[in-house]
């Protein structure tokens, strides 16, 4: 079907952004606005093979040191200046003061060369192997060099009108009501975008963004917008189409920390033991709607080198009681922290807690809202606490930080919060990810993965899937691996 | 007249200052501070991007010190800058404002004209099925939590018949003007604020009843009778009169309550209010943010009821501004 | 004290609402005894709709749990917030009051101020601050609770006090030597309490009403299982499920009708203008 | 008396009260008639259902009350019968009434030229600029300084006596033929007393309206009354001329209710020079700051100024003067429940002024206070046995002690010692008086002071409680500040008398000096004003 140009896209966002400048901000929903405004060098198809972006081509030298990418020429920034391999070099020097990610993910590089405007070279100290997974537009959004160059980045005034060199401009934000796109005209791909505008709508209730939803004022709602409970309702509706695709590079994984640094979870008998008493299927089935799927191991179906040749825990009570009675448990209080994201991880809360009473574990929950619940995380004041992270395609970027030793960094809410610590694990994490080639990673993660799902470092629950819900005439909006947050480029309307 | 303003505001201002040190300590109280949230939203975070957050917020300095900074700012109007929303304070809370003050005062109108009438009514025919028809009506809304009204407006209106919409503050995108833009606004406006209205309704007609059936057995209401004149006229010139004196000193008081009583409302009709902003600020440790909010509701609340004060004094000769 | 009760008596409204109280009081004391297992246990299918299994009359909520054990259950922890939280306003509210009105002058004048503070910031968004810096709990819920409801009590008591003071048998007992605390508790605090007794029974309303808000927020006890919670939680389903969300509103709803009409009764009860003569 | 025909005739009212009330009728069998021309005097004590026919004259009865038998006949209607429209046309146009309270009587909201000008507009009559003419005549009439100013005043802005006028000149201003006037001046001190009854005897004549006048000081029936129906317990007891009434009454009750007037003439007493002085005041200073504060100027009312006196032992000295003069803020200095700005206060041996704390609470066993109102005075939630014990308690009796005593105190006042037991509200209001000055004589004091302590009291209760105080006086040996604004009273029962104006003492003599030989020419008006002196005089 041949795309059709012109119309105005509804779509809502939540939480309000905080701001929109890609490269100060890293948060969900400045990813999701700002993906269309910025642009990384490369996109990810949905098997995370890497597809042209900014750059156009890349290769790769034989020793896995180098890596040259072409860029794309002609391409502008919304003000009308070029983009060239300057403002590459510029946009990681920034994002090394700012991204955390972006700041681990580029240690490896010793220096960046710039040969002409339209090349950029890579040479890095040591071979990478996930190097070539670190270019989307959230790990390395391309920043305007001649904007924010010798000045102080965080009161720099253009972080109010961002501007990138995407498919959509900045246009306008009435804080609290919406934030509004409109399409670039100048965009170097011709005939792209689509669509005229972007209108983000700011709805904080849930139940207020389906009914905005069904009375059709808005046409798309991005995974977790809506609680799940709505979410079988909303599909069943006329006209609206519904898919799980465009998480594939984060693929969600969730789970609960369990502190092995003191009380009951320290035992690793115990934290089996959780791992039987989770009845996860119905929380699959009833919490999150049959979507998602059942955790086998540290890694998502969708990452790099998973393996499922790892030891299996069925929803198991009887065993979770023996193992609980070996472990020598004697009925202590454990406090358990829900996510406060809303009714469907209180929910979840509530039937893990009955999972775990069930087989004899006193549990008080203990709430706490974001701030707070990120403080005791961070700071290792928790017994359970449920989480989900981003694995970012790649065991050696999303997977490891989790289990390795050297992230064991207290008042940081997303390493090794857990507190495990196992010399073997370290030593296969840090050779998997200097390995180069597919062939030579695969055995060092086959194994990380069998010793972690024995020890239960953490208790794994669900690999999630965020649902997009669309009216179906809004076509092509999904065509990556980073989904919405990849702008709106492709999309159309079919009206 | 204008000395006892000038007094007022004095008084205010002492009041509000130890708002400021109060809500400051208070606030400072709550663990987790902003730099954490925005590590926690980055999904990734290492310790010199927290400390970095924390430099920027100001939050390495001694907490004295930085309560010394923030009063200064204050002094001089100056209610510091929104590090995570990348913008002053001040400006944050004006773009708010209009939205919130529009809501509650229509809010306001709204319950005090139905809890006058429905108190009136009540007043009137006390004792009677139609003061009990009343009373259980105006409680019905008192009774239910907020939130929930707001929810089944939103199915009734907004859902089953399509008569206003459930969301935002005008229609994204239809660019009215002119009178188109106020009906727009107007159409936005009718649900949060019957909402609010409706809940507080409750509390003023059941003073006004008190109040009325109070007044009702004062003797000038008896010398009205005795002049002969006609019900009606005696229950509105005499009594009513009276009766509202009380109401508007509630009024004033219910002030407090009625901006606060926004975050809920806000929240489900996406009311781009500052009873939201507050509510995302706290929730992201946003102090100067939430500081901020507190001062100018405080403020709003003390303006509320000096205004109240002020009507007062004008409706009841036996206050004088000592001139 | 015979006369109270007979007024109380006769009046129609107040007699269902203290029936309905003490309906729900026993629900509070007596009913976990009538669903002895806990009201999070999930006990069946979730979304089954009322009246269509056998021994869940009011169905059951999204995780299969008993909605009407939780209403039972709720019932003991919503009155308690209620109450307890009244309670502690009111021993926050009368000291403050009695104090600001019976001594006057600077002292009043630094109470009064004290107290404006707390009613400047507005309530409910303090009250929200103040669970989230003490954490949810019961106990900072109706900490927190106290602590926004007790100004009306101390202006209320104030007024009272101020012109109680000027009476001639408050007078009376100064000239017969007596002391200040004396005065304060004997003489004029048994005097202004009417009116403290009508507020109170609508700030145990109030009360329900704001944990019901707090628990909509997310900052309700996740421990304890009240009517707040169970409308906050039924209300995202809604849609699906009418029933998890209306039966325990309709406790509330019930509930803080029941106690308006006690406090009116009481209003009419101890107002002897009120009930002596006609019109 | 001349026989003109009524305007209205009472027949036979039969008033029932609602059940529970403490007797079956509040007025029971009453007729009387009032002619054009002719003022009737309802007396009778209080509850004895004076109010009542007056309301019902009206048509203002509450609802409560039935209306069991009997009729009101007005111009050939029985009014009884009428409806609501019926009696909006005849209120205000046909009978006006003037209530007892000044204060509460008028809107406190609305400007008193509208409020007389809305007279009019109730029965439709004239434009609104006429209307405004006509009050402002009205006001004139009845002699308001400055009617233009009075019009757009608001009632708290004029005095009692001026509202009182206002009042007379709303109810006056269709040219009723019936004036309805309950207790228009019970409100009033003496002097402002006088001239309303003046202004009302005056007006009456001017237009030859019938009046019914309610009172129950028979110095204002002897003043103003052509006729006079005595009321006891909702029965007529007795009605005649008030010649007749007054000087040879019949019924024992109008008899006992005439003795119980005290006379002018004060009684022989002996001098008391010579003794110690109980209390001795010296430069007494108290001036009232209100309002006042960073912006506002303040209000000063000097309410005590340079006051000097001083009591002998088992001395009473009277204090009186107009309302506002400053009487009951020297009895309050002197109980030190406000502090003066200057002056002393002497208690025999110590300054009262100068001590605080512990020591004042002491020292304050030396001197009590009867109050004024006995349905304020008594906390309506102690029982009376506390009222009465608290005292010597807080001053270290032991419990048991005190309550017997309290019981003995109790037959000292005449009252059984079963009272203990009971409520204030159980007890009539002379009987309450009583529980007070029991309360102010458990801490054996040396001095009492006495705030009007019989004002609100029935003659007959007064007198009674009079007696009381000058039989306890006697025995016990008791010094006694007595304030009181009735002359007559203070010719009774006092030995030395102050005047006060303006918070000066005018003039202190000993009573019979005062009275045969006032100086002060505020004296002497004070003397003059007093109601009732010619036909007193014969009646005594
Ligand atoms: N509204 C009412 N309802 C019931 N009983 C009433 C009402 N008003 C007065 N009474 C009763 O009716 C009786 C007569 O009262 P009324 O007011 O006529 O007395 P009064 O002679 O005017 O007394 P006072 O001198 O105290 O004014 C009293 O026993 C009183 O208690
Ligand atoms: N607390 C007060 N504050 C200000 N002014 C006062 C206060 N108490 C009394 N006054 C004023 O002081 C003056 C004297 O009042 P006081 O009560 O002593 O008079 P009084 O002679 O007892 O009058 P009455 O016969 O009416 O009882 C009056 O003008 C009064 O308005
Ligand atoms: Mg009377
Ligand atoms: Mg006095």
């Amino acid at each position: 079907q041949e795309p059709k140009t012109g119309g105005v896209i509804n779509a809502v966002i939540q939480p309000e952004p905080p701001g929109l400048m890609m490269g100060l901000v890293q948060n969900g929903p400045t990813q999701m606005v700002s993906g269309n405004i910025y642009e990384g060098l490369l996109r990810y198809s949905p098997k995370l093979e890497p597809l042209p972006g900014l750059a156009e081509s890349w290769n790769v030298s034989e020793d896995g040191k180098t890596y040259t990418f072409k860029l794309r020429k002609g391409v502008t920034w919304h003000d009308g200046k070029p983009f060239t391999s300057a403002d590459v070099v510029f946009s990681i020097e920034f994002l090394k003061q700012t991204h955390p990610r972006a700041r681990s993910n580029f240690a490896q590089v010793d220096k960046i060369e710039t040969p002409d405007d339209s090349t950029v070279i890579f040479n890095l100290k040591e071979p990478f192997g996930p190097f070539l997974g670190v270019f989307e537009v959230g790990s390395l959004p391309m920043i305007p060099k001649h904007l924010y160059e010798g000045t102080d980045f965080k009161t720099n005034p253009a972080n109010n009108t961002p501007v990138g060199t995407g498919p959509f401009m900045f246009k306008e934000w009435q804080k609290g009501s919406f934030i509004r796109l409109v399409k670039n005209p100048n965009y170097y791909i011709k005939g792209k975008p689509n669509l005229d505008e972007i209108y983000w709508h700011v709805i904080p209730d849930a139940a207020a963004r389906a009914v905005a939803f069904e009375t059709g004022k808005v046409d798309v709602l991005p995974g977790g917008s809506v609680e799940n409970f709505d979410v079988p309702r909303l599909s069943k509706l006329k006209n609206v189409c519904v898919t799980g695709a465009g998480w594939e590079f984060f693929s969600p994984h969730s789970w609960l920390w369990l502190n092995n640094r003191q009380g009951p979870t320290a035992n690793k008998k115990f934290r089996q033991a959780v791992m039987y008493a989770l009845d996860r299927n119905f929380a699959k089935d009833v919490i999150w709607n049959g979507l998602g799927n059942v955790a086998t191991g540290p890694s998502g179906s969708s990452i790099k080198y998973y393996s499922s040749d790892v030891p299996k825990y069925d929803y198991d009570p009887a065993k979770a009681k023996a193992l609980l009675k070996e472990a020598g448990y004697n009925g202590e209080k454990v406090r358990l922290l829900p996510l406060p994201y809303g009714e469907t991880w209180q929910r979840w809360a509530e039937a893990v807690r009955q999972n775990l009473q069930d087989v004899g574990i006193n549990v008080d929950m203990v709430a706490t809202d974001v701030a707070r619940w990120n403080q005791r995380t961070s700071e290792w004041d928790y017994d359970i606490a449920f989480t989900y992270v981003y694995q970012y395609g790649d065991p050696a970027l999303g997977v490891g930080r989790t289990y390795v030793s050297s992230q064991i960094l207290k008042g940081n809410p997303f390493n090794n919060v857990e507190g495990y610590s196992n010399p073997e694990i370290d030593k296969l994490f840090a050779d998997g990810a200097v390995a180069f080639s597919d062939s030579a990673r695969k055995p060092f993660y086959d194994k990380a993965q069998k010793i972690l799902v024995d020890d239960v470092p953490v208790a794994w629950l669900l690999e999630l899937q965020f649902p997009t819900i669309t009216r179906c005439n809004v076509k092509n909006l999904i065509t990556t691996a980073i989904g919405v947050n990849d702008g709106f480029r492709d999309a159309w309307l079919d009206k | 007249m204008l000395a006892f303003i000038a007094q007022r505001l004095a008084k205010a201002i002492v009041v509000l200052f130890a708002i400021v040190v109060l809500n400051f300590m208070l606030i400072r109280m709550a663990p987790g501070d902003p730099a954490v949230v925005m590590a926690g939203e980055a999904g990734a975070s290492d310790q010199m991007f927290v400390n970095q957050l924390r430099e920027k917020f100001g939050l390495d300095k001694p907490l004295p010190e930085q309560l010394f900074i923030y009063v200064k700012g204050i002094a001089t109007l100056d209610l510091g800058f929104s590090f995570r929303q990348q913008a002053p304070v001040s400006q944050l809370i004006v773009e708010r404002l209009p939205a919130t003050l529009l809501l509650t005062l229509t809010a306001f109108a709204i319950s005090l004209l139905l809890g006058i009438l429905f108190g009136t009514l009540a007043a009137r025919f006390a004792g009677t099925w139609l003061d009990t028809a009343v009373t259980i009506f105006s409680l019905i809304f008192y009774a239910t939590p907020l939130f929930w009204v707001a929810l089944m407006a939103i199915l009734l209106f907004s859902v089953a018949v399509d008569w206003l919409p459930s969301f935002g503050y005008e229609t994204v995108g239809a660019n009215y003007t002119g009178l188109a833009h106020v009906l727009d606004v107007g159409a936005h406006l009718i649900l949060p604020a019957t909402t609010i209205g409706l809940f507080f309704m409750a509390t003023y007609s059941r003073m006004t009843r008190a109040s009325m059936l109070e007044v009702q057995r004062h003797d000038f209401v008896k010398t009205a009778r005795a002049k002969g004149l006609r019900n009606a006229v005696i229950q509105r010139r005499h009594v009513l009169r009276n009766a509202l004196l009380p109401v508007v000193t509630l009024a004033g008081l219910q002030a407090g309550t009625l901006v606060g009583g926004a975050v809920l409302t806000e929240t489900v009709f996406a009311w781009p209010g500052i009873g939201r902003l507050m509510y995302e600020a706290l929730l992201q440790r946003d102090y100067n943010l939430l500081l901020g909010v507190f001062v100018v509701c405080s403020a709003m609340v003390l303006a509320f009821n000096l205004i109240t004060d002020l009507i007062y004094r004008s409706v009841d000769p036996r206050i004088e501004f000592a001139s | 004290m015979m006369n109270f009760w007979r007024t109380m008596l006769r009046n129609p409204g107040g007699v269902i609402g203290l029936m309905i109280l003490i309906l729900a009081v026993a629900v509070a004391v007596f009913g976990p005894l009538l669903f002895p297992t806990s009201p999070w246990r999930m006990v069946q299918r979730p979304f089954l709709p009322p009246f269509t299994a056998p021994g869940l009359p009011l169905g059951t909520d999204a995780l299969g749990r008993d909605v009407l054990a939780g209403i039972v259950h709720g019932a003991r922890v919503s009155l308690l917030v209620g109450l307890v939280s009244t309670m502690a306003a009111l021993a926050v509210g009368i000291p403050v009051g009695a104090m600001a009105g019976y001594f006057g002058g600077r002292i009043g004048d630094a109470l009064m101020r004290f107290t404006e503070f707390f009613q400047t910031v507005p309530s409910f968004a303090l009250a929200i601050v103040l669970v989230a810096i003490l954490q949810p709990s019961i106990v900072s819920i109706v900490l927190a609770i106290a602590i926004v409801s007790w100004p009306p009590v101390a202006r209320l008591v104030r007024g009272e006090v101020l012109s109680l003071r000027t009476r001639e048998y408050v007078q009376a007992a100064v000239v017969t030597g007596q002391s200040h605390s004396w005065i304060i508790w004997r003489e004029i605090l048994p005097n202004a309490l009417s009116p403290v007794i009508v507020l109170a029974s609508l700030m145990v309303a109030t009360a329900i009403l704001l944990e019901s808000s707090l628990s909509f927020l997310g900052l309700g006890d996740p421990n304890l299982m009240s009517w707040g919670y169970m409308v906050g939680a039924g209300r995202t389903v809604i849609r699906q499920a009418w029933w998890i969300t209306v039966f325990p509103g309709i406790a509330i709803l019930i509930s803080v009708l029941a106690l308006n009409l006690i406090g009116e009764g009481l209003n009419d009860a101890l107002n002897p203008r009120l009930n002596k003569e006609g019109r | 008396m001349s026989a003109a025909t009524a305007v209205v005739s009472i027949k036979n009212l039969k008033l029932a009260l609602p059940p529970g009330a403490d007797r079956r009728y509040a007025v029971d069998d009453v007729s009387l008639d009032l002619t054009p021309g002719k003022i009737l005097c309802v007396v009778g004590e209080s509850g004895s259902g004076k109010s009542m026919c007056a309301h019902a004259l009206m048509g203002l009865l509450p609802d409560t009350i039935g209306r069991e038998a009997g009729e009101i006949v007005y111009d050939g209607h029985n009014l009884l019968a009428l409806d609501e429209t019926g009696w909006l046309a005849l209120r205000g146009r046909h009978i006006a009434m003037v209530f007892q309270e000044p204060m509460t009587a008028l809107n406190p909201l609305m400007r008193i030229g509208e409020q007389i000008a809305e007279m009019f507009e109730a029965h439709n009559l004239l434009t609104p600029k006429e209307r405004t003419q006509k009050a402002l005549q009205l006001l004139r009439e009845v002699g308001l300084p400055d009617p233009e100013r009075s019009m757009r005043a608001y009632p708290h802005q004029l005095s009692g006596g001026q509202r009182q006028r206002a009042m007379i000149a709303m109810a006056l201003a269709l040219e009723p033929a019936v004036l309805v006037a309950d207790e228009p001046t019970t409100a009033l001190d003496v002097t402002t007393q006088a001239q309303i009854l003046k202004l009302i005897r005056d007006l009456q004549r001017s237009r030859n309206m019938a009046v019914m006048f309610i009172t129950h000081d028979f110095g204002v029936v002897a003043d103003i009354a052509d006729r006079v129906i005595v009321l006891q317990h909702g029965k007529v007891v007795e009605q005649g001329a008030a010649d007749d009434v007054l000087l040879r009454p019949q019924h024992s009750y109008t008899r006992a209710l005439l003795a119980a007037v005290p006379s002018m003439q004060p009684p022989q007493r002996a001098p008391l020079a010579g003794r110690a002085k109980a209390v001795e005041v010296v430069g007494l200073d108290k001036t009232y700051v209100s309002g006042g504060g960073w912006f506002q100027p303040e209000r000063r009312v000097r309410a005590a100024n340079e006051v000097n006196f001083d009591i002998l032992k088992g001395e009473t000295l009277g204090l009186v003067g107009e309302s506002g003069s400053g009487k009951s803020s020297v009895a309050r200095l002197v109980m030190r429940l406000i502090e003066p700005d200057q002056g002393t206060i002497r208690l025999g041996d110590i300054d009262f002024t100068r001590i605080g704390g512990k020591e004042l609470r002491k020292a304050r066993s030396r001197i009590q206070m009867i109050f004024q109102d006995p349905f304020a005075s008594l906390n309506p939630r102690r029982k009376v046995g506390n009222i009465i014990a608290d005292g010597p308690i807080a001053h270290g009796t032991d419990a048991a002690t005190a309550h017997k005593r309290a019981g003995e105190l109790l037959g000292l006042v005449g009252l059984n010692a079963s009272a203990l037991e009971r409520y204030p509200h159980e007890f009539s209001g002379g009987q309450r008086q009583r529980i007070g000055i029991a309360r102010a004589l458990a801490l054996e004091p040396e001095i009492i002071v006495a705030d009007e302590a019989v004002s609100a009291l029935d003659v007959s209760v007064q007198a009674q409680v009079l007696n009381l105080l000058e039989d306890l006086k006697k025995r016990l040996g008791l010094s006694m500040l007595f304030i009181t604004h009735d002359l007559r009273v203070a010719a009774q029962i006092c030995d030395r008398i102050a005047v006060m104006q303006r918070g000066a003492i005018v003039e202190l003599k000993p009573t019979a000096a005062l009275f045969s030989a006032p100086e002060h020419a505020y004296t002497r008006e004070l003397l003059a004003a007093v109601p009732g002196q010619t036909s007193s005089s014969r009646a005594a």
